[in-house]
């Protein structure tokens, strides 16, 4: 009877917010978004604070932001503010996390030991997560991806270390500092770029050829910092939640 | 005409594996064509870089095929013991 | 010339470093709010560009009165909040820090989806500060609304967003100012629901009640009065200021605020614990100040929101405070409780009297601009609306406060304080921080040019209504 | 000395009474009685001040003759009552808020009456209202301070709508101005009028709102209660008289319908002050508590007092005006007096009291004149204030409120006489034999307002002179007197006169009762009955269940009391309904009511 | 097409909302929300024909039609935020488990602290 | 060069079919296991070449890819067959011997 | 020391296959070797000793060949079983001994039985290694762990000493 009335009450929620949505002007068909009239024209012609008639990959120096991922350069230069944001709720929420199993002594063991098989393979692949994290988010301003899935990587190959191995323990203070120092820095490097052009995270450096590994200006440093502190932050709320019951 | 047999193929196998999966019986059926069908999936992840002719899908294959194996060994041990 | 984003950035930055220095992260904590207050007391209003994007294009930082207003009371009341119950931090005081950058970021923002990521980061804050409590499944029942909330919130967003194809507020609310407002009701009114759930107006503030009846003397002054504040200048800035509101949605909203004044205060009129009071009086007042903001009466619900920001920390911070000491906040047992407390009882008084408006504290002067506003609004319902409510919580304040004034039963007098087993502590810095906002609420009332002439431009965004209608507190012509 | 340096200087007096306090509590209680007078003084002396302006803060004051009267009539209702302040400080849990509050109060009387614009009256209204709410619990009774509130606060909100309807009306909060506009629109002003006269009668304690004034006042410490009784209900006297003098009432509701030349809007009102006469009276009948018993008395002349004021004319009002006053004086003469017994017995139940004549003369003498005087009964001041209102109905032919008015005055001996016999006279308590005397500082408040009572019974030439002038700025005619005489149309009064007739009866009576005297005093437990002794007391007392017959003719009647108490208990529960329905620890509860707004909401937006 | 089936998730997850009791379960539904909400997010930015907004050797210049950037970066943020809170709610799911012995909310009391 | 590329994308795409099939038609959760692992392991490692085949400069990214999988899907599979068999999965009837009751039952004993 | 210096050339290989030879790849590459080893190489072993690169040239030339020729015959094994409608099976779980120590060599055992003809390793202890064998043969221990393991117990018994 309850479900039947959710389901009734939903329906009457679902068909309220397609028409809502679908009969307001201007509300664009799918596939039919018009980029042209939105802020976003600007990020794919980098031309925000200059104009810019074309960029080309490989050639183009010098641009307002360097990067060829054009995701990047607006998570990482036009609305790297959110990016900062999104940083710190990932960092409370691990805080969280670890307050509220603060108190736990150990680790989960399950009744079967993982064996050899396991453990041995997961050893094998665990530097290539590593790495693999390590390159999405150094290349994050050229390539999908970037500090967020590279931190996950990361984050990824502990916790796969976690389940095939009892014995697996990260030093988690090793870790948190990496998370305290990579995010102190993000923020240092805004105040050094409020110091520098009076604009909190500007993008002080030569953002060089689009395209090339060292392009970008700050991009690629911001991610690398993102990467750590993600994969740190994500490594964290794995081994608190793998902690034992025993306080 | 050639990516079409392929795909077919690829097709066959992720249609197979997908029945495996609605039929189960066991979560362990599920995972393991699930898993099956993650291979499948990175593998015509590579596929289409080659035919967008863009290397960045590789990438995106590799990430695919760590975060597969990740999700198996995740239910293969939250499940062991379970019945 | 200071930069606004200070206020943001110097807290992350010492909470950041809070983790890594673990030792040290209580007094990271003090000098961090400690800087944040000082900073204020700098600032130029203006606007402030991240990055060096013009909006709409990157985001910005707006400081104007509006704002100014809002990040004084949110740093000074976090700076006294904090020093108040030092003892109570336990393990948050990173979690604090990323709270005052957050509600920080929420009030100074001018960008609608980083306001969305500020809204997650302070919201939280609130989640993990909730569980303070040890009462997980409301904790748990905050943070599943609070996140559907701010979903809902984002949907609305994102539907302007493929309609304007801008985040920036300014810019935004001048391209829907040029359509008709009745396009809009549905993302008006998803994002009015995911703000709402935070501002706490009925129906969508399931949650309140579970989180703050178990909150300490730190958590519950921060929620009431910080946390509060800080969503509800977000809300004024989103609703008086940047979507425009056709009459029908005005009103219906209108009208949910006005529900959730008169629920708040009959709840509170039926209930015997004192953060259980507290809550809905809160509840009550979010009520109120949100329909004011919907109302377009800017002003007059900034100043109301300083009157319950201020006057809901002294209330919460004794409230916990008995629960923290005695174990009960139950009325009955409390009986005469005040009468080894003298000064934190006449705060308490002080902040239950600024609230319900009696003259000679800031209330008064808040509530009677209100009243103006509301009456210059043409709008002649609601004020009886907020007088029935000013009658319920006068009635519930006075019936708590001759309790906890004088013990022994009714008709009774007794000796005996009162029937915990537990004695009444207070330590000294919270009387030292009751006496501060007790003297701010009074100076507020007597000679309210002081604060006055601080918010005086709060509705500068909105020209049309700025307060013609503003009593005149020199001469009442 | 201007008054804005007395208005501060009360508020200052009200600081200093506590610090004093805080050093001694005797001290304290004699530093309010010294401010008391002071004021009292101040207020006598500065009559020629009278037109005078002035402002402090941003709140503005204009000494008026109105309200040069109300002020004098608070003040010295507070400045005598001031006296008894000492004897109550160690038995207080605040002595020093008391008398903090007590200065407080005071202070806001005198800025409520000097008040030129509308919200400094609201201010100071609340102020009054806030400072009594917190003295009430110091007596006895918690829940009297939290009814009370309530009550006053319903009254105050309204007010305030009033004064905001009016601003957005006219533009100015100028009490003398504010108003003008309304003349013109009879619809608002009619909503206007509802709601200050509806203030007004909250604080009178006019029925239906009368509820909480035998509650406050019979549970508010015994040195407060006359304050009460006395002094504040005047307050709602002086809202009813702004709302048909400054509106003014008359000339807007010309084209009103109209029941003997009153229109209809002032008439309804003139009944429930007819209404609470009856009921007034009736209640103080049946009452056990001498206390409460003076309360209901309050209620019934609060009629009387309210009736005259609407009627805004030569006879009644001057009697409306004059009655204020002697009323005041009259019942806290009374409260004060009972307040004697209580601080020697402990107790103001009537049947456990009795005899007291022999342990403390004067204070029966007090409770007597004044008494008698609330009954309106020659040669006292209540008398021929309830003369001129009862001339001024019949003159305009309203015989039914001229009746209940009437009724009042009869049924008022009833009550006068059940306290009088059954504490004062009767045979003395063994437990009271060894009662002391009342202290010389009771006797002093006791005595001039016993004087004052008789004096203005007797020569009422100079208050009517006052009440004249009033009169003459509300644009009335003034009531006439030639020499000792007051002269109505449908008679005169010569007061000299009723007082040589009733004091020369009196003295007949006395030198009767000297010369031939036959009883013999015995002790009330030197007897017995059917052979048997009896041990309590009470058993023997006649005082208990004095009107039982009577009282059983309204046992089950339908009470204001029962429906008001039913209407909170209905807020209660739906505070708790309200807690059901929306706040839970389960999401899907909010979630669905989510769903139901954004439904509701949506659909009502498409126009459904 | 894709943005209905966004706003259907959406629907089901409030669906799941309004009838599950499990926490578990609660906390899947506000993820098939969330999820939902992403999709329909990115697909407000779909341009028929639009290219993934990365320039690489092939796709080498910014004349060619893109999708629209600014959606995908905004659901990157989202998800983050979204995982965030997940992490949290299931620390509270275990807390409460520990507490209660249940994840079922109808067997545990509701109001009781204090 | 590019028929080579195709035979052997194909040769690739036939060997997932065949995991497929063999996924859904094997009769328990061991045989399962077995012929999908091999067929999917050999149908990625000759998918991965018929690409570097046409795009060589992709190899070493592909040989990353191969070597990923070919260390991953027996390891995947193996754990889940254990963890199949300690929760006690249907095993198909025609199963003759079986070694490992005898090593589960001397853990568990252990265990327990 | 030389826990960092092997975590920080195990880091390196795959850096190479992801980002290429290009030097500034390489600079970088070898510099992000070192920094996640060394935040994390306490928590690991990838000693390097002497020996291991040549185990593991002889591994890539000698052994790969042999396995993905097993592999190929495992997947038409598989076929024809997958494609007979009768599906001719006899399974069992077998335990086989093995002689091969070290983790490494026994993964790589398990994988190679894993990936050919017919069986899958389930599990092991310390000297043998339970299968399933999608068609039982065989009937002692040894027997059975010629069939399963023959061809590259002696192989990788040569790597993995
Ligand atoms: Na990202
Ligand atoms: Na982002």
């Amino acid at each position: 009877m309850k479900r039947i009335f959710a389901l009734v009450l939903v329906a009457v929620v679902g068909i309220l917010l397609f028409s809502g949505i679908y009969s307001m002007e201007g509300f664009p068909r799918y596939g039919e978004a018009e980029v042209s009239e939105r802020v976003s024209m600007s990020y794919i012609d980098k031309n925000v604070t200059r104009e810019n008639q074309e960029v080309v990959f490989g050639v183009s120096e010098n641009l307002e932001t360097g990067s060829a991922n054009i995701v990047t350069s607006i998570i990482v230069n036009y609305r790297s503010f959110d990016t900062l944001g999104e940083v710190t709720v990932l960092f409370v929420s691990a805080l969280g996390v670890s307050l509220l199993f603060g108190s736990f002594e150990g680790r989960l063991r399950s009744r079967y030991k993982p064996n050899f098989i396991l453990r041995t393979g997961s050893k094998v692949v665990f530097p290539l997560i590593l790495v693999m994290g390590a390159y999405i988010f150094i290349h994050g301003h050229l390539s999908p991806g970037g500090g967020f899935p590279g931190g996950s990587m990361i984050a990824s190959a502990i916790l796969l270390m976690y389940l095939a191995d009892e014995d697996f323990r990260v030093r988690i203070d090793d870790f948190k500092k990496t998370e305290g120092i990579a995010g102190a820095m993000y923020v240092l490097l805004g105040l050094v770029g409020l110091m520098i052009s009076n604009y909190f995270l500007s993008n002080f450096l030569d953002t060089g050829t689009v395209g090339t590994l060292f392009s970008a200006g700050i991009i690629p440093v911001v991610y690398v910092l993102v990467g750590l502190k993600v994969g740190s932050e994500l490594t964290g709320i794995i081994t608190d939640f793998l902690k034992g019951e025993v306080e | 005409m050639m990516n079409a047999f392929v795909f077919t193929l690829v097709g066959l196998g992720l249609f197979f594996s997908l029945l495996r999966l609605l039929t189960g019986p066991t979560p362990f059926d599920r995972v393991l064509s699930l898993d099956t069908m993650n291979i499948i999936i990175s593998g015509s992840i590579v596929l289409i870089a080659l035919i967008f002719n863009n290397a960045l899908y590789l990438d995106i294959a590799i990430v695919y095929a760590v975060l597969a194996f990740l999700e198996t060994i995740v239910f293969a041990r939250y499940l062991e013991g379970r019945s | 010339m200071v930069n606004p984003v200070l206020l943001i950035a110097l807290p992350l930055l010492l909470a950041f470093v809070s983790i890594v220095f673990k030792a040290y992260k209580n007094n990271l904590l003090v000098f961090g709010t400690l800087l944040n207050a000082g900073l204020v007391l700098t600032l130029n209003k203006g606007q402030y560009i991240i990055g060096g994007f013009q909006p709409p294009f990157g985001i910005n930082l707006v400081l104007d009165d509006f704002a100014l207003t809002g990040i004084l009371i949110i740093n000074g009341l976090f700076l006294v909040i904090t020093l108040m119950s030092l003892e109570k931090l336990e393990g948050f005081a990173s979690v604090l820090l990323v709270a005052l950058a957050g509600l920080n970021g929420l009030v100074l923002t001018g960008d609608l989806f980083n306001l969305f990521v500020f809204l997650e980061i302070t919201a939280i804050t609130a989640y993990i500060l909730s569980s303070a409590s040890k009462e997980y499944r409301y904790a748990f029942n905050y943070l599943v609304l609070g996140t559907l909330g701010s979903g809902l919130y984002l949907f609305g967003l994102i539907v302007l967003y493929a309609v304007f194809g801008t985040l920036n507020m300014a810019d935004l609310s001048v391209k829907m100012a040029a359509v008709d407002a009745s396009q809009l009701v549905l993302p008006s009114l998803l994002i009015f629901i995911g703000l709402a759930v935070e501002v706490k107006i009925l129906p969508f503030n399931g949650w309140v009640k579970g989180v703050y009846s178990g909150t300490n003397s730190l958590v519950g002054p921060l929620f009431a009065s910080v946390y509060a504040a800080g969503m509800l200048f977000v809300f004024g800035r989103i609703f008086a200021q940047v979507i425009p509101l056709g009459t029908y949605l005005r009103t219906s909203l209108v009208v949910l605020g006005a529900l959730t004044l008169l629920a708040g205060e009959v709840a509170a009129l039926s209930k015997t614990r004192i953060r259980e009071i507290l809550l809905y009086s809160s509840i009550g007042q979010s009520g109120l100040i949100a329909a004011l903001f919907l109302s377009g009466l800017v002003f007059v619900a900034v100043m109301q929101l300083v009157n319950n920001a201020l006057s809901k920390a002294i209330l919460f911070t004794v409230a916990g405070q008995m629960a923290d000491s005695t174990g009960t906040d139950e009325g009955e047992e409390l009986q005469g409780a005040f009468l080894e407390h003298k000064i934190a009882g006449v705060g308490f008084t002080i902040a239950a009297l600024s609230l319900i408006g009696l003259p000679l504290f800031y209330g008064f002067i808040s509530k009677m601009n209100l009243l103006f506003g509301i009456f210059y609004s043409d709008n002649y319902w609601l004020p009886v609306v907020i007088l029935l409510g000013t009658v319920i919580e006068g009635t519930y304040m006075v019936r708590l406060l001759v309790k906890l004034w004088t013990p022994g039963d009714e008709g009774i007098v007794s000796e005996k304080a009162f029937a915990t087993e537990r004695p009444l502590t207070i330590q000294s810095s919270k009387v030292m921080g009751i006496v501060v906002l007790s003297v701010v609420l009074l100076i507020g009332g007597l000679l309210p040019a002081v604060i006055q002439d601080n918010l005086t431009d709060s509705g500068s965004l909105l020209d049309e209504v700025t307060p013609a209608y503003l009593f005149d507190l020199k001469g009442g012509q | 000395m201007t008054f804005d340096i007395v208005v501060i200087l009360m508020f200052l007096g009200a600081f200093s009474a506590y610090l004093i306090s805080k050093a001694s509590l005797k001290a304290g209680a004699y530093a309010t009685t010294v401010f008391s007078l002071g004021a009292l003084a101040v207020l006598l002396m500065g009559r020629s001040e009278i037109g005078s302006e002035f402002s402090v803060l941003f709140m503005n004051f204009e000494v008026t003759v109105i309200g040069w009267y109300f002020s004098g009539v608070m003040v010295l209702v507070y400045a005598m009552t001031s006296f008894f302040n000492s004897f109550w400080m160690d038995k207080m849990m605040y002595p020093g808020s008391y008398n903090f509050l007590y200065l407080f109060s005071l202070a806001g009387t005198l800025g409520l009456f000097f008040a030129s614009d509308l919200i400094t009256l609201f201010i100071f209204w609340e102020v009054v209202v806030w400072s009594s709410t917190f003295i009430i619990p110091m007596g006895k009774s918690r829940r009297a301070a939290v009814v009370y509130y309530t009550i006053s606060s319903i009254g105050s909100m309204a007010t305030l709508y009033g004064i905001m309807l009016v601003y957005r009306i006219s533009g100015t909060l100028v009490i003398q101005e504010a108003f003008v506009p309304l003349k013109e629109d009879p619809l608002t002003a009619t909503v206007v009028f509802v709601i200050f006269v509806m203030a007004g009668l909250t604080k009178i304690g006019i029925f239906p709102f009368h509820i909480w004034l035998p509650l406050a006042h019979g549970s508010a410490p015994h040195t407060f209660s006359p304050v009460l009784s006395g002094g504040l209900v005047k307050m709602g006297a002086f809202i009813a008289y702004m709302s048909v003098a400054i509106l003014p009432a008359y000339e807007a509701f010309e084209g009103s319908l109209k029941i003997m030349g009153i229109p209809l809007q002032l008439y309804f009102l003139m009944i429930l002050g007819a209404i609470s006469i009856v009921l007034g009276t009736l209640m103080a009948i049946k009452q056990e508590d001498a206390k409460k018993l003076i309360a209901y008395s309050s209620v019934a002349n609060g009629g009387y007092i309210l009736i005259g004021i609407l009627m805004m004319d030569q006879l009644s009002f001057a009697g409306s005006m004059m009655h204020l006053f002697n009323h005041a004086i009259a019942s806290a003469a009374a409260f004060l007096a009972i307040a004697v017994v209580a601080y020697r017995t402990g107790t103001t139940k009537i049947s456990e009291l009795g005899g007291m004549i022999h342990r403390m003369p004067l204070t029966y003498l007090t409770y007597l004149i004044a008494i008698i005087s609330l009954a309106g009964i020659p040669p006292m001041g209540g008398f021929v204030s309830k003369w001129l209102i009862i001339q001024g109905l019949a003159d305009r032919g309203l015989m039914f409120m001229a009746l209940a008015a009437f009724f009042g005055s009869i049924g008022s001996f009833l009550y006068v006489f059940r306290p009088l016999a059954a504490v004062f006279l009767g045979q003395l308590k063994p437990e009271h034999e060894h009662l002391k005397s009342e202290p010389l500082m009771m006797k002093i408040p006791m005595v001039i307002l016993m004087v004052l009572i008789l004096y203005f019974g007797v020569l009422p030439k100079w208050l009517l002179g006052i009440i004249g002038e009033i009169q003459v700025a509300a644009g009335i005619e003034p009531v006439m007197m030639s020499g000792n005489t007051i002269l109505a149309v449908n008679g005169v009064l010569n007061t000299l006169n009723v007082f040589m007739i009733f004091g020369f009866g009196f003295l007949i009576s006395l030198i009767i009762f000297l010369l031939m005297q036959k009883s013999r005093r015995v002790g009330l437990m030197d007897t017995y009955t059917s052979a048997e002794f009896i041990y309590t007391p009470e058993l023997y007392h006649y005082a208990g269940a004095f009107y039982a017959p009577f009282e059983r003719l309204y046992q089950n009647h339908p009470s204001v009391e029962k429906f008001l108490g039913a209407i909170a208990w209905k807020f209660h529960e739906l505070g708790t309904v309200v807690n059901a329905l929306f706040f839970s620890h389960k999401p899907a509860v909010t979630v669905f009511w989510t769903s139901v707004i954004l439904v509701m909401i949506t659909l009502g937006g498409a126009g459904i | 097409m894709i943005q209905y089936a966004g706003i259907m998730l959406i629907l089901i997850g409030i669906y799941g909302l309004l009838t599950q009791s499990n926490i578990i379960k609660i906390i899947v539904s506000l993820n098939i929300f969330e999820l939902g909400l992403n999709v329909f997010i990115i697909s407000v930015g779909f341009v028929r024909e639009g290219i993934a907004p990365i320039l690489t050797s092939v796709n080498n210049h910014n004349g060619l039609v893109f999708v629209d950037p600014l959606p995908q970066a905004l659901v990157l943020t989202a998800i983050v935020i979204g995982l965030g809170t997940t992490a949290l709610g299931l620390a509270f799911a275990r807390s409460i488990y520990r507490q209660h012995g249940t994840l079922n909310l109808d067997e545990i009391g509701g109001p009781s602290n204090g | 060069m590019i028929i080579v590329s195709y035979i052997l994308m194909l040769i690739g795409a036939f060997f997932y079919a065949i995991g497929g099939l063999g996924i859904y038609r094997m009769p328990d959760l061991f045989n399962r296991a077995q012929a999908g692992t091999k067929a999917t392991t050999l149908g990625t490692l000759s998918l991965l070449l018929g690409v570097g085949v046409q795009q060589p400069s992709w190899i070493p990214k592909l040989l990353l890819i191969a070597v990923f999988i070919a260390v991953t899907n027996p390891v995947g599979s193996s754990t889940l067959a254990r963890a199949g068999y300690h929760s006690g999965v249907p095993i198909y009837e025609g199963t003759q011997v079986d070694d490992l009751k005898e090593l589960y039952k001397k853990e568990d004993g252990l265990d327990e | 020391m030389s826990k960092f210096i092997g975590a920080s050339v195990i880091m390196f290989i795959p850096w190479v296959l992801l980002a290429g030879s290009d030097p500034s790849e390489l600079i970088l590459g070898a510099t992000v070797a070192m920094v996640i080893a060394g935040i994390i190489y306490r928590n690991l072993d990838y000693a390097f000793k002497s020996g291991s690169l040549a185990g593991a040239i002889k591994f890539l030339v000698v052994y790969v060949p042999v396995f993905l020729w097993e592999l190929v015959k495992a997947n038409i094994d598989v076929a024809f079983r997958v494609l007979n409608p009768r599906m001719p099976i006899n399974p069992g779980f077998v335990k086989i001994p093995t002689g091969i120590k070290g983790d490494y060599g026994r993964l790589a055992l398990a994988n190679s039985i894993t990936l050919t003809p017919g069986t899958l390793s389930v599990d092991g202890d310390e000297n043998h290694l339970y299968v399933h064998w999608i068609d039982v043969m065989g009937e002692s221990q040894k027997e059975r762990g010629e069939l399963v393991s023959g061809p590259f117990e002696d192989i990788l018994g040569g790597i993995f000493k």
